[in-house]
């Protein structure tokens, strides 16, 4: 078989041989694959945006002084993750792998129960039972998050393929990272996801690194789109920094899918401009010079520089979004901090349906004995 | 009532929860077109077609993880793990998402699955077609284990495992695919979980067993008997939760007790059922409970029925036992 | 003598080793440039190189899988899991491949490893930086079980590990990495596989344990002191092959046992710990052997604590046990 | 980037355009891969072929009589097991699947040793722990059969990586199946490869099934040589079923491994004319008329229509080395049929370097105690 040279972004089986980007330099947008967005979509996008980065900025703080135990943020892909989770459709679910509170808030996730999660409270829709960053909310058709690496590929495959057999409109995102196509779970859910045609697409957020390992310790592939070739499952590549590429190649992927022509793998050029979570110190692996470069390409500013220029935002706005936002996180905190931790018997709940007798021992056993001395 | 072996009634059962409920489907290697390597799942291709008796591609762990989502959307997905022997590659998926998955979302996602997959030794199977892993899975909070000994309790605990709410490990006892044969009644039924069956009465002695080894116990309490020593034999049928009624119960009557299992000695389930029998009933024990199993060893292949705890070896650990 | 923390120890005793033996390589996610997300092979990178010190990919059983051709080759791979929670990817190679080369080969291929990974809680890690999967890997024929409680120990227990001819698990319990120091001999001395300690002496009841709960144990001893209850403490250091002497040499003077462990209760390593109290000196026995575990639950966040078999846990076990 | 046609078969990272074959339909060698084996290595390779073919036949027939457990063998494929083991050096490592005694006999096997595998007798090197065709040979270089599909593949990464750590030249040549493409071991074996460029040649027998499942339910990637884009492994197709060929494409695997190329990946194109093993009954799910193609492809026809045209071989040695095969085989079943089973206590050794004390008792307990009945 011959390979030939191609431009288009969707050619089954093979790599694109071009980045998709939308957002120009001098902040006006390329035609080609423009998604059209509406002014106020856009500013609306923008909003939580910020709404996300705040919101991260915020967070780190709190578990520098200890309020936290934890957080893991998207600092630098918010339009990777808000873009791609925008373009999926209300009936669409979105499996996420662990920065992507942004894109759960975006279809409901309830912001109060976010921070909840966070401190494990019992409000937490998961009861406390997990790290922060690790929630859920069904309602919002997102998904589970989970800590083992890849897990959530190959189940988003399952789930957009059972959505195939019962003949329902309905098509998967799942997120991962660059480190996460190493695992199994890539591997079985993209061959999964071309053997059975299933409506799925996967997210690849190229951020450059897994904890500290660069991608080229991490395959020998030149692209992570590409890897698709091994599956019969198109690949393309697109400016992850950039809002409007993504939700350009998101949707269209959307489109494949439901129009029965199965997975499409997107990776999303970005960089992680944090480090990988509060637990880790990113200056130990990386040069600060090597931020540089993205600095300039941060998702946030090239929105709003678009925004500006087309006189649909400024300074006043921003302002005003900023102490608005300032305060609904505030809100939040004080909530959460305030709401006791989950009661002592929902320990053993849920591990099945109903409790079993050795549960019902253990929990019997511990209700009657002393309580621990107060945490950490 | 027809007479069935393991392999017709466990495919008995698929075929009717299957036409009960379109939202089961079976996937796993070659179980589609060839109807599995044993034949269980015979004939359900042609019934139910490519879209519900999946032929999958050769990974456990795609396997699992993909029915992990379709458990998730709503589906009931039956998989089968070819051999047990060839269930880790899928332990990921099992432990950490499948038997958690209820729990760390906060009761929002279960995940609901019941995973078949034959078990144990006797075949010829060496190494790798012949190891009866349950210890590891019981270990793990969020997962029931079942194994039947008989075509009748495979047909009812097979429909009751899919029935349950709870993501099932369903342990089919190779060696007595065929070899076990009964009456097995047509349509639906039952068999609950976590009910032990005494299929041997007797005061001296408690057998506690389950899967193939049920016959070399049976066979053992014979000859027990044949001494005088008459045993009470328990098919535990649900290895976990435990019917523990029915364990302290027979252990009170005799005060003496042998476990059987396949799997290695050391950490296996019978360590769990020896600790559980002390701690509910240590006063009642009148000798040291006993544990029959297969060594602390890679399962052979020539030397397969010398590592088996079969009838010769548990003959003579329930006398001894009897007489401490 | 320098004072050390179980980091440093573990970090000295990698350093000596790979100083001694070039061809041992250390491997993991992490382990390299950045010295290991808990910094245990800091300063390894710069001193012995890429070649030696390697950040892998993402992939438990590519690291596990590759080690074990490494071996085959003759080399001395020490991967690291970052987190043994995340051991199950490689749980085939280690359970299929690595813990049954020697035998399955006839001792032709050798697979010798020392796999080296965090475990417990207490950190704060939820469900999946909090598990203590030893019973997974006690179960499967072919592994020895290392888990030190102090600097000294894990240096010269993990020494030994590298010069044992068989494949190891060294558990890492990360809840003292740091807390746990002490006097720790520079250069090469090993303490011996398959002895445990009697970190406490008294004949009242013994506690059996290992890793961080040592610590709960001792504190539980000192209160049950305070009652008039004197205990034995053995921290078991290699949990499989198991010192079994000095468990039953205990037992046999106190009659009554504790066992303390993380893991969760069920087909833990407790319960193999109880039954082989059961085998070899029932008849010493003069109370239930007692276990002191976490639950059988994953492993919670907010309610870590109260999951913890700590010290308030184990004070009323003892006290109950003494006096039963 | 741009992909460009190609028609070199080792294009870095692109699977070939072609599928290499040396041996013609009229018997004549194409030059451009004809790898110039003198005749009488063609000779020697042709015997070989027949010996494994006639070996196959005769297990098979041991088996239905009841005599062995269990046969799993080579039918139309030894063309690309025995020219792949043959273009391997004498200093590289071979690690089988289960197919493949061809291959073990060729590196030096020794004939007796694979009866007394078949027999799991007293003699066999595993010492008749593992089922038949479970064998393994150290001295000939040669690894250890295990059924868990696939992880041999990440095994032998490993080894040819330690051996580029040592600066040893040595390569390693793994084999697989088709299915087994789609498990965890090749994903890591050949992302490791990749990114550690180990001298490794990977050998895919495409076989055309896994035992009933066919390859398009395998994967939806158009070759198997491309699955290597997804990793930077070169891939390579060739007839499986050409003896030449399959030795030119590993030669050439083995002079880029050994010129610190790294890894390559080769998909040899053949078929399973049997049953999967002695437990398959293929009529169950393949037509007859499927197979048909093939049978005018076998790999021993072609090899002896070369050398017959040569004047290399004729009938009446064809006669003579049938018959003296059929000496060497029926020798060393009777030898191993006559020789008892392992002593009971080998079944604790080797567990561990030495016995443990629960082992020890473990041994004391069985030897004490009454013998089992007579197996099965
Ligand atoms: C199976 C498993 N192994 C290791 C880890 C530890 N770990 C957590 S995140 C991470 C790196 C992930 O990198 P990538 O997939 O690129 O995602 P990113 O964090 O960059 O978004 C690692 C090694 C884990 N969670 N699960
Ligand atoms: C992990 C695992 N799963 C399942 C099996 C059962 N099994 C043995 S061979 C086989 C098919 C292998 O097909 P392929 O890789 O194409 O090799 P071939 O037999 O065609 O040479 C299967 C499913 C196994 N041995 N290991
Ligand atoms: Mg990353
Ligand atoms: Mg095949």
């Amino acid at each position: 078989m011959t390979t030939t040279a191609s431009t288009t972004t969707f050619e089954s089986g093979r790599a694109s041989s071009g980045v998709v980007r939308v957002l120009r330099e001098d902040s006006s947008l390329d035609p080609e694959h423009d998604p059209k967005l509406a002014a106020d979509e856009i500013v609306a996008l923008y909003r939580h945006m910020v709404l996300t980065r705040i919101t991260d900025e915020r967070l780190v703080t709190l578990q520098r002084q200890g309020r936290i135990g934890f957080h893991i943020g998207s600092l630098g892909e918010e339009a990777a993750i808000i873009g791609s989770a925008y373009a999926m459709r209300k009936q669409d679910w979105v499996f996420p792998c662990y920065r992507e509170f942004g894109a759960g808030l975006l279809r409901g996730f309830p912001f109060q129960r976010y921070f909840d999660n966070m401190y494990g409270n019992q409000n937490d829709a998961v009861k406390g039972r997990q790290m922060p960053d690790h929630y859920t909310c069904r309602e919002a058709k997102f998904g589970s998050v989970s800590s083992p690496i890849g897990t959530q590929i190959t189940q988003a495959t399952g789930f957009a393929w059972a959505a195939k057999i019962r003949r329902e409109d309905l098509a998967c995102l799942v997120y991962f990272g660059d480190g996460s196509t190493s695992s199994n779970e890539f591997h079985n859910g993209l061959n999964f996801a071309g053997v059975f045609a299933a409506p799925v697409v996967f997210f690849c957020r190229n951020n450059g690194w897994a904890i500290s390992v660069p991608v080229e310790r991490q395959t020998a592939s030149r692209t992570f789109a590409e890897k698709g070739v091994a599956y019969g499952v198109p690949g393309v590549r697109v400016d992850g920094n950039d809002l409007l590429a993504v939700i350009a190649v998101t949707r269209k992927a959307v489109e494949r899918a439901a129009a029965g022509q199965g997975p499409t793998l997107i990776e999303a050029i970005t960089y992680r401009m944090s480090g990988h979570s509060t637990s880790d110190d990113p200056t130990r692996y990386r040069k600060q010079t090597e931020l540089e470069p993205w600095v300039s390409r941060d998702p946030l500013e090239r929105v709003r520089a678009h925004l500006e220029k087309g006189g649909h935002w400024d300074a006043t706005q921003e302002e005003a979004l900023r102490t608005e936002l300032d305060k609904k996180i505030k809100d939040a905190v004080a909530i959460a901090e305030s709401t006791p931790g989950p009661a002592l018997e929902t320990m053993f709940e849920d591990v099945f349906k109903s409790l079993p007798w050795f549960l019902k021992e253990q929990k019997d056993e511990l209700l009657a004995g002393p309580r621990a001395p107060a945490a950490h | 009532m027809p007479e069935m072996n393991m392999v017709q009634a466990i495919n008995d059962a698929l075929r009717l929860a299957m036409q009960e409920n379109d939202k089961i489907v079976l996937m796993g290697e070659d179980v589609g077109k060839v109807g599995g390597v044993f034949r269980v799942t015979a004939g359900l291709f042609d019934e139910f077609g490519d879209d519900r008796v999946i032929d999958t591609p050769l990974s456990e762990g795609g396997i699992i993880g993909t029915a992990a989502g379709m458990a998730l959307y709503g589906m009931l997905p039956i998989p089968e793990i070819q051999f047990s022997d060839f269930i880790w590659p899928a332990y990921d998926q099992i432990v950490s998402e499948v038997a958690k998955y209820r729990y760390r979302s906060g009761g929002e996602y279960p995940c609901k699955m019941v995973i078949r997959t034959p078990v144990g030794g006797g075949i010829r199977g060496g190494h790798y077609h012949s190891q009866h892993p349950e210890a590891q899975f019981i270990h793990v909070a969020g997962l029931k284990v079942v194994c039947p000994a008989n075509p009748y309790d495979a047909k009812g605990l097979l429909l009751a495992s899919i029935a349950d709410p709870d993501p099932v490990l369903f342990f089919e006892p190779k060696r007595i695919y065929r070899a076990a044969k009964g009456d097995v009644p047509e349509g639906r039924y039952t068999v609950p979980l976590e009910s032990a069956s005494v299929v041997r009465q007797g005061d001296a002695v408690t057998i506690i067993t389950y899967g193939a080894m049920l016959y070399e116990c049976l066979d053992a309490a014979e000859k027990a008997a044949a001494e005088g020593v008459e045993c009470d034999v328990i098919d535990l049928r649900t290895l976990w939760p435990l019917d523990v009624t029915t364990v302290v119960e027979s252990v009170k009557k005799t005060g003496r007790v042998v476990v059987v299992h396949e799997a290695p000695k050391t950490c296996g389930f019978g360590s769990e059922l020896v600790s559980l029998i002390c701690e509910k009933v240590f006063y009642h024990l009148e000798a040291p409970p006993r544990r029959v199993t297969g060594f602390d060893t890679p399962f052979p292949y020539t030397l397969e029925m010398e590592y088996l705890p079969l009838s010769h070896r548990i003959v003579p650990a329930v006398l001894e036992t009897a007489r401490a």
